[in-house]
């Protein structure tokens, strides 16, 4: 941790802060039962996912990683407006956002 | 100065992250979701990608997380009732599986690993502050069918959102006037 | 510049605080004479003469208001959600104030030069939703439940055209710096007419116009507050401070996007005649005030949209004449680049 | 013009392709019309062709296009491309002109048929994929067409599959050309491995030197090929198939069963010469069954009392007319025959259509007769025919069974040409014997086909008149002995030109070991040069008159008999059938030939593939199948325990799996 004194932060910080987000985003997506809330779990992973491109892009001195993030953020947006939809299309059928209310779709 | 941007920003990002995971109120995980993506940019823009954080802000913060908002709105969702089938072997494992992970990545993380080779591009352009035209460039040369790919994406996205909330009979939206 | 005596960052620190304070005022200052000046208008166009009792012309009277307001009392609803209760107020604040630190009012008299400013001063007016979202919902009134409602769909849709208006004057000054955008509409055009990117994009300014309107929910688009169904909408629940927090954000959010119209399509800081050292400002908050004027002018004068009518207007004609707009445009800067040959 | 190759397949195709599409729109007479309209415009691009093509330097008469590279892999490569050369022109204009005339002629005799528009589709996509045949430039794409007509004849045979007898006479052809296209594609392969090509062109180049002549690959190959050939052009063995293919409608009898498919085989016999010449032991095959096969059909063709199939037979002897040329190395001799045959073979079946059109569908020469004043316009055209098939002069037959008798005689096997003439005798016999049956003496006509009796429509009839006008004149162009008068042979000399060469290989080969297949090969080369390349030296100009003279006095032999047997004195012939009863039953079943294929491939076959379907099938593979099955449904009643609906417990199952899949990441470092 010498490096908060200098005025340059090491790359492994960056990853190590991505590899920590992904973490509570899966964690938040095991632990909750609200739909929604596991959905915003999934943006947290994604956002983890960008920070680690964009910080390999910035050192590895390229603009592709940047691009997939671009890339990531316009699919991510798609993906929210069809959840979100789904997610409504659910509570109009069983007044509930609870997964595990919802549990007809087994063998 | 840059390392102590960096902290702050990391220690918001990482508590309200947490604090999304924990909040009962979806609101509440929302907002905080809201501030994790907007520490995010300023973490983008350390890293010498302003237009990503601008980006990010408009997206993100902007479009996605409203939408989370309105959804949580018109389904007035208030605080979640954490009971339900199983849940402490839910919270159990789920935490339990979030620490072996995290174990194995603290792992792999101080196991030595090397880059990737550089970049092409000069490195004032990338780090320049304004790399928009850069990664413009990128986008419409190399990527270019990619871009189009998403658009396509984006259309199809369209056309579901649409559909899905369209209720049988009455034809409208999820956004007619409440 | 360097003040004498100080190491750089400690200078670079000092004149940061300076330009925030400077455009702090800059935002806040002029809010009261806007709203005595709305009540003036409004009187006007009623011909009645709005108030002129509380000094000359009535120009003390917003400071009235606010003394008044101050001795209101505050309210808490029950059920309300209160961190967010409380949050919802100063959001309203927050993006019209960081939108200003990007604008240039006059030539080197800007807090910033973020080379991607106009990017900036679209995030912060995307984020302009939370506040009255956030407001409308906290209160746990179906009223403002609605009023939030409606402000959310609205700005989101709204919020495209603007991003799609602006995109002519990107392509044409080649550049997201708001400072490179007013540089690049000096001079002037077949020697009298001042080269500023409304004669370029009419059709963009009239769209970024509307949609101005839209996303500081002024009247016709004042939906999210329509008094006469939803009782103030939004705020309805709130009193005292937060309310005149509220009230001060509309109207700063008001000069802060006329400011950045005028950055972007009235040539900002230019004008003839006086040196743009003084002059440069002056013009820029000249051609901010006619913005406002019209603002005040347009609600006096025009009834309010239907919510069917809003999200025509806004996904059946915006956005596919600001789409079209923006396509004419890139043709003719390829055009003018000589891509084609 | 030349450069326009492809349009010569291509119009029939497209006829095919509108009649496809738009058929039930346009109607029937839309149909008839398309149909005829694309095989006719692809006769006027064939002759333009050939125009362009006689106009080029003799050396120069080869031209290849190709349309596209159709498949390569490593050094092998097939090209869709097409070859003009004399021989394909020729093929082709045969094809285009008689199927021009046949698909006029199917318009009035289809007339009101339930598969109107289905004939017409079939008859495109059979002249298509014939003329692909004939203009392929590599085995590969000749390949394609071979088994496109094979499969346009299955289709028109079976044209009316209601009729059982109809649909299992497809089924026959079929199977039987199977056999021969598994032979050919055998053939193709053994040239493709060990020459790495199926050009054309290369392979004729590079099978002289890669191999020794008579070698056991060269004779492999060539014979592979032949079973092709006796496969498509209805050889013994596998005969069998042409005379049920009668089943079909007149019109496609007479186009593909007698004009212009069946031909096919001599056609690549003819265009694999090279090959042949290199393998002595096959040419020699070639001419003996080409021999026995013409005697073999003529005499039963003695007693068929189905018109149809009396006309079959001579069709299938006359092709054997045509491989016994080939065999003894008289090509040009084979494809003259060819085509003259083509015409007034067309135009007997044709007639005989017409007739059975007057009789409302009547095939029994028993139930015709005097029908000589009804159909007068029939009666002399088929009385053309039968002359050019007699062999009389000046019609066409004589010109080109001569030939082909002259080159047999000169060939190493004299006996061979003694077949030839008693064929040639026994062909005039049955011809008239059929001609007086039908037009001649007493009506035996049943009441019913009586009384509307009619001669056949403009549409029919004409066609009749042009064909029988070919039949009598196309002869003329390859008048022997005449120096120059050979107009047919100069033209195709060119595609013959290596013939010199490969004999004096051969006989080379002879030369250094005297083996019995070779020597032969060598006469046969030796002798088979007067007939081959014209213009190489002639066996002499009397004995040549004297060949005539006597095959033309076989061909009257032949009339006068029949004359007598079945038009003055009938009669004679009912008791000759009873005096030799045995011979006659024989003859009149063909020798039993079905029979015993049936009860040494058929029935067996049968017996087999009962077995392995009641055994191996229902079995072993069901068995096999079923257990697959069992197992998934295991697998799948355990697998179900983990979806219990839960999308929680799959996240966690999910997650899990990464965990694992990092730990084992882990061990791999």
């Amino acid at each position: 941790m010498s490096w908060v004194l200098g005025d340059s932060v090491p790359m492994t910080a960056y990853i190590t802060l991505s590899a920590v987000l992904f973490l509570l985003g899966v964690v938040g997506v095991l632990v909750r039962r609200n739909a929604i809330i596991i959905f915003m779990s999934i943006e947290l992973m994604l956002n983890a996912a960008n920070l680690a491109l964009v910080t390999f892009a910035s050192f590895l001195n390229q603009t592709a990683g940047q691009v997939f993030v671009f890339f990531v953020m316009a699919v991510a947006a798609a993906e929210v407006a069809v959840g979100l939809a789904i997610i409504v299309n659910v509570f109009r059928a069983r007044q509930t956002v609870y997964v595990d209310e919802v549990n007809l779709l087994k063998g | 100065m840059t390392p102590i941007f960096f902290l702050l920003f990391a220690a918001v990002a990482v508590f309200s992250a947490l604090m999304v995971v924990l909040q009962r109120n979806p609101v509440a995980s929302a907002l905080y979701l809201v501030l994790s993506f907007c520490s995010l940019a300023g973490l983008y823009v350390l890293l010498h990608a302003p237009f990503l954080a601008a980006v990010q802000v408009i997206v993100y913060a902007g479009a996605i997380m409203v939408l989370f908002l309105f959804v949580i709105m018109l389904l007035n969702l208030r605080k979640d009732v954490e009971a339900g089938v199983h849940r402490t072997a839910r919270q159990l494992f789920g935490w339990l599986l979030g620490l072996v992970l995290a174990a194995q990545l603290y792992l792999l993380l101080r196991a030595p690993w090397g880059l990737g080779p550089q970049g092409q591009e000069p490195a004032e352009a990338v780090q320049a502050v304004g790399n928009t035209q850069a990664i413009g460039l990128r986008l419409y040369t190399d990527y270019l069918l990619p871009f189009e790919v998403t658009s396509i994406v984006l259309l199809v996205a369209i056309v579901g959102a649409v559909v899905l909330s369209l209720r049988q009979g009455k034809h409208e939206g999820i956004e007619e006037a409440p | 510049m360097q003040i004498p005596g100080l190491s750089p960052d400690l200078n670079w620190f000092v004149w940061a605080v300076i330009k925030v304070v400077a455009l702090m005022t800059a935002v806040l200052l002029p809010v009261p004479f806007v709203v005595w000046a709305e009540r003036k208008v409004a009187g006007h166009i009623q011909f009645r003469p709005g108030p002129n009792r509380v000094g000359p012309f009535g120009l003390i009277q917003p400071f009235a208001d606010v003394v008044k307001l101050l001795f209101k009392e505050e309210t808490l609803p029950e059920k309300a959600d209160r961190v967010v209760y409380f949050l919802a107020p100063m959001l309203a604040l927050i993006p019209a104030i960081t939108v200003m630190s990007v604008v240039p009012v006059g030539p080197s008299f800007y807090a910033t030069d973020v080379n991607v400013g106009l990017l900036v001063f679209l995030a912060m007016s995307s984020l302009g939703v939370y506040a009255v979202t956030l407001a409308g919902w906290s209160g746990n009134n179906k009223y403002g439940l609605i009023g939030g409602l409606r402000a959310s769909a609205q700005m989101i849709s709204y919020e495209l055209s603007m991003g799609l208006s602006v995109i002519g004057v990107v392509l044409l000054a080649g550049s997201l710096s708001l400072v490179t955008i007013v540089e690049a509409q000096s001079g002037t055009l077949f020697g009298f007419l001042p080269r500023w990117y409304v004669f370029y994009q009419p059709v963009g300014f009239a769209a970024f116009v509307l949609t101005m309107l839209a996303e500081t929910n002024r009247v016709p688009f004042d939906l999210p507050e329509a008094d006469s169904e939803l009782v103030a909408g939004y705020h309805v629940e709130y009193s005292s401070m937060k309310f005149a927090a509220f009230f001060m954000g509309e109207y700063m959010n008001m000069l802060a996007i006329s400011a950045v119209c005028t950055t972007l399509f009235l040539g900002g800081w230019h004008g003839p005649w006086l040196p743009p050292a003084w002059g440069g400002p002056l013009w820029f908050f000249t051609k901010v005030a006619v913005l406002m004027v019209c603002f005040l002018w347009v609600r006096w004068t025009f009834p309010r949209l239907r919510y069917d009518q809003l999200m025509n207007l806004g996904w059946k004609v915006l956005l596919p004449l600001t789409l079209a707009n923006a396509m004419v445009t890139a043709l003719g800067v390829a055009l003018r680049e000589g891509w084609f040959r | 013009m030349l450069d326009h190759l492809y349009l010569i397949p291509l119009l029939p195709l497209v006829g095919l392709l509108v009649n496809l599409a738009l058929g039930a729109r346009l109607g029937n007479r839309g149909v008839g019309l398309v149909g005829c309209a694309a095989i006719g415009a692809a006769f006027v691009v064939t002759a333009l062709d050939l125009a362009a093509l006689a106009r080029l330097p003799e050396a120069a008469r080869h031209v290849t296009q190709t349309a596209w590279t159709w498949m390569q892999a490593g050094g092998f490569r097939a090209d869709v491309a097409f070859l003009l050369d004399p021989l394909s022109a020729v093929m082709c204009l045969v094809v285009t002109f008689v199927g021009f005339l046949i698909h006029v002629y199917s318009v009035g005799y289809m007339h009101g048929d339930s598969g109107y528009r289905r004939y017409f589709i079939a008859l495109n996509l059979f002249t298509f994929s014939m003329l692909t045949l004939v203009l392929a430039d590599n085995f590969v794409l000749m390949f394609v067409g071979w088994e496109g007509v094979g499969l346009c004849s299955y289709l028109l045979i079976g044209h009316w599959f209601e009729r059982h007898s109809a649909a299992h006479a497809a089924r026959k052809a079929f199977v039987v050309n199977r056999i021969g296209d598994f032979g050919f594609l055998l053939g193709i392969f053994l040239l493709a491995t060990s020459l790495g090509t199926v050009n054309f062109h290369e392979v004729f180049a590079a099978a002289p030197e890669r191999w020794a002549v008579g070698g056991a690959l060269a004779t492999a190959t060539a014979l592979l090929l032949f079973l092709g050939a006796t496969g498509k052009s209805a050889q013994i063995p596998l005969y069998v198939w042409l005379p049920d293919a009668m089943e079909g409608p007149t019109p496609v009898s007479a186009l593909i069963h007698a004009a212009t498919m069946v031909t096919a085989g001599v056609y690549m016999v003819a265009r694999c010469h090279a090959l042949f010449e290199l393998a002595p032991a096959a040419l020699v095959t070639v001419a003996v069954i080409g021999a026995a096969t013409a005697l073999f059909a003529a005499t039963i063709g003695l007693v068929q009392r189905d018109i149809k199939r009396v006309l079959a037979y001579s069709t299938v002897s006359q092709l054997g007319y045509m491989f016994l040329a080939c065999g003894v190395g008289a090509y040009s001799a084979g494809i003259f025959h060819l085509a003259t045959h083509a015409f007034f073979k067309a135009l007997l079946f044709l007639g005989a259509g017409s007739v059975i059109h007057a009789l409302s569908g009547e095939q029994d020469l028993r139930r015709m007769g005097g029908l000589k004043g009804r159909l007068p316009w029939t009666h002399g055209t088929m009385l053309i025919a039968c002359l050019a098939i007699a062999g009389i002069p000046p019609f066409a037959g004589f010109f080109s069974k001569d030939a082909i008798l002259a080159a047999a005689f000169a060939g190493p096997l004299r006996w061979l040409y003694y077949v030839g003439l008693l064929t040639a005798g026994l062909t005039a016999f049955y011809m008239f014997r059929l001609l007086y049956l039908t037009f001649y003496g007493g009506s035996r006509v049943t009441e019913e086909a009586e009384h509307h009796l009619h001669e056949s429509p403009p549409a029919m009839v004409v066609p009749l008149a042009v064909l029988a006008v070919g039949s009598a004149l196309v002869g003329l162009l390859g008048i022997p002995l005449l120096p120059g008068a050979d107009r047919f042979g100069d033209f195709l000399k060119p595609v013959f030109a290596d013939l010199g060469h490969l004999r004096e290989l051969a006989a080379a080969a002879a030369a250094g070991h005297a083996s019995a297949t070779a020597a032969v090969g060598h006469a046969a080369a030796a002798g088979a040069h007067g007939a081959a390349a014209p213009g190489a030296h002639h066996a002499s100009v009397g004995l040549e008159v004297a060949l005539m003279a006597v095959s033309v006095a076989a061909g009257l032999v032949g009339i006068f008999v029949a004359r007598r047997l079945y038009l003055l004195e009938p009669g004679v012939a009912q008791r000759l059938a009873e005096r030799f009863q045995r011979a006659y039953r024989t003859l009149l079943d063909k020798y039993y030939v079905d029979e015993l294929y049936g009860a040494l491939v058929v029935r067996p076959l049968e017996r087999l593939s009962g077995w392995l379907w009641r055994v191996f099938d229902v079995r072993v593979i069901d068995g096999a199948v079923d257990g697959t099955g069992g197992l998934v449904v295991l697998g799948g009643t355990i697998l179900r325990l983990f979806q219990n609906g839960y999308v929680g417990t799959y996240a966690f199952f999910l997650v899990l799996g990464v965990v694992i899949l990092f730990v084992s990441l882990g061990g791999a470092r």
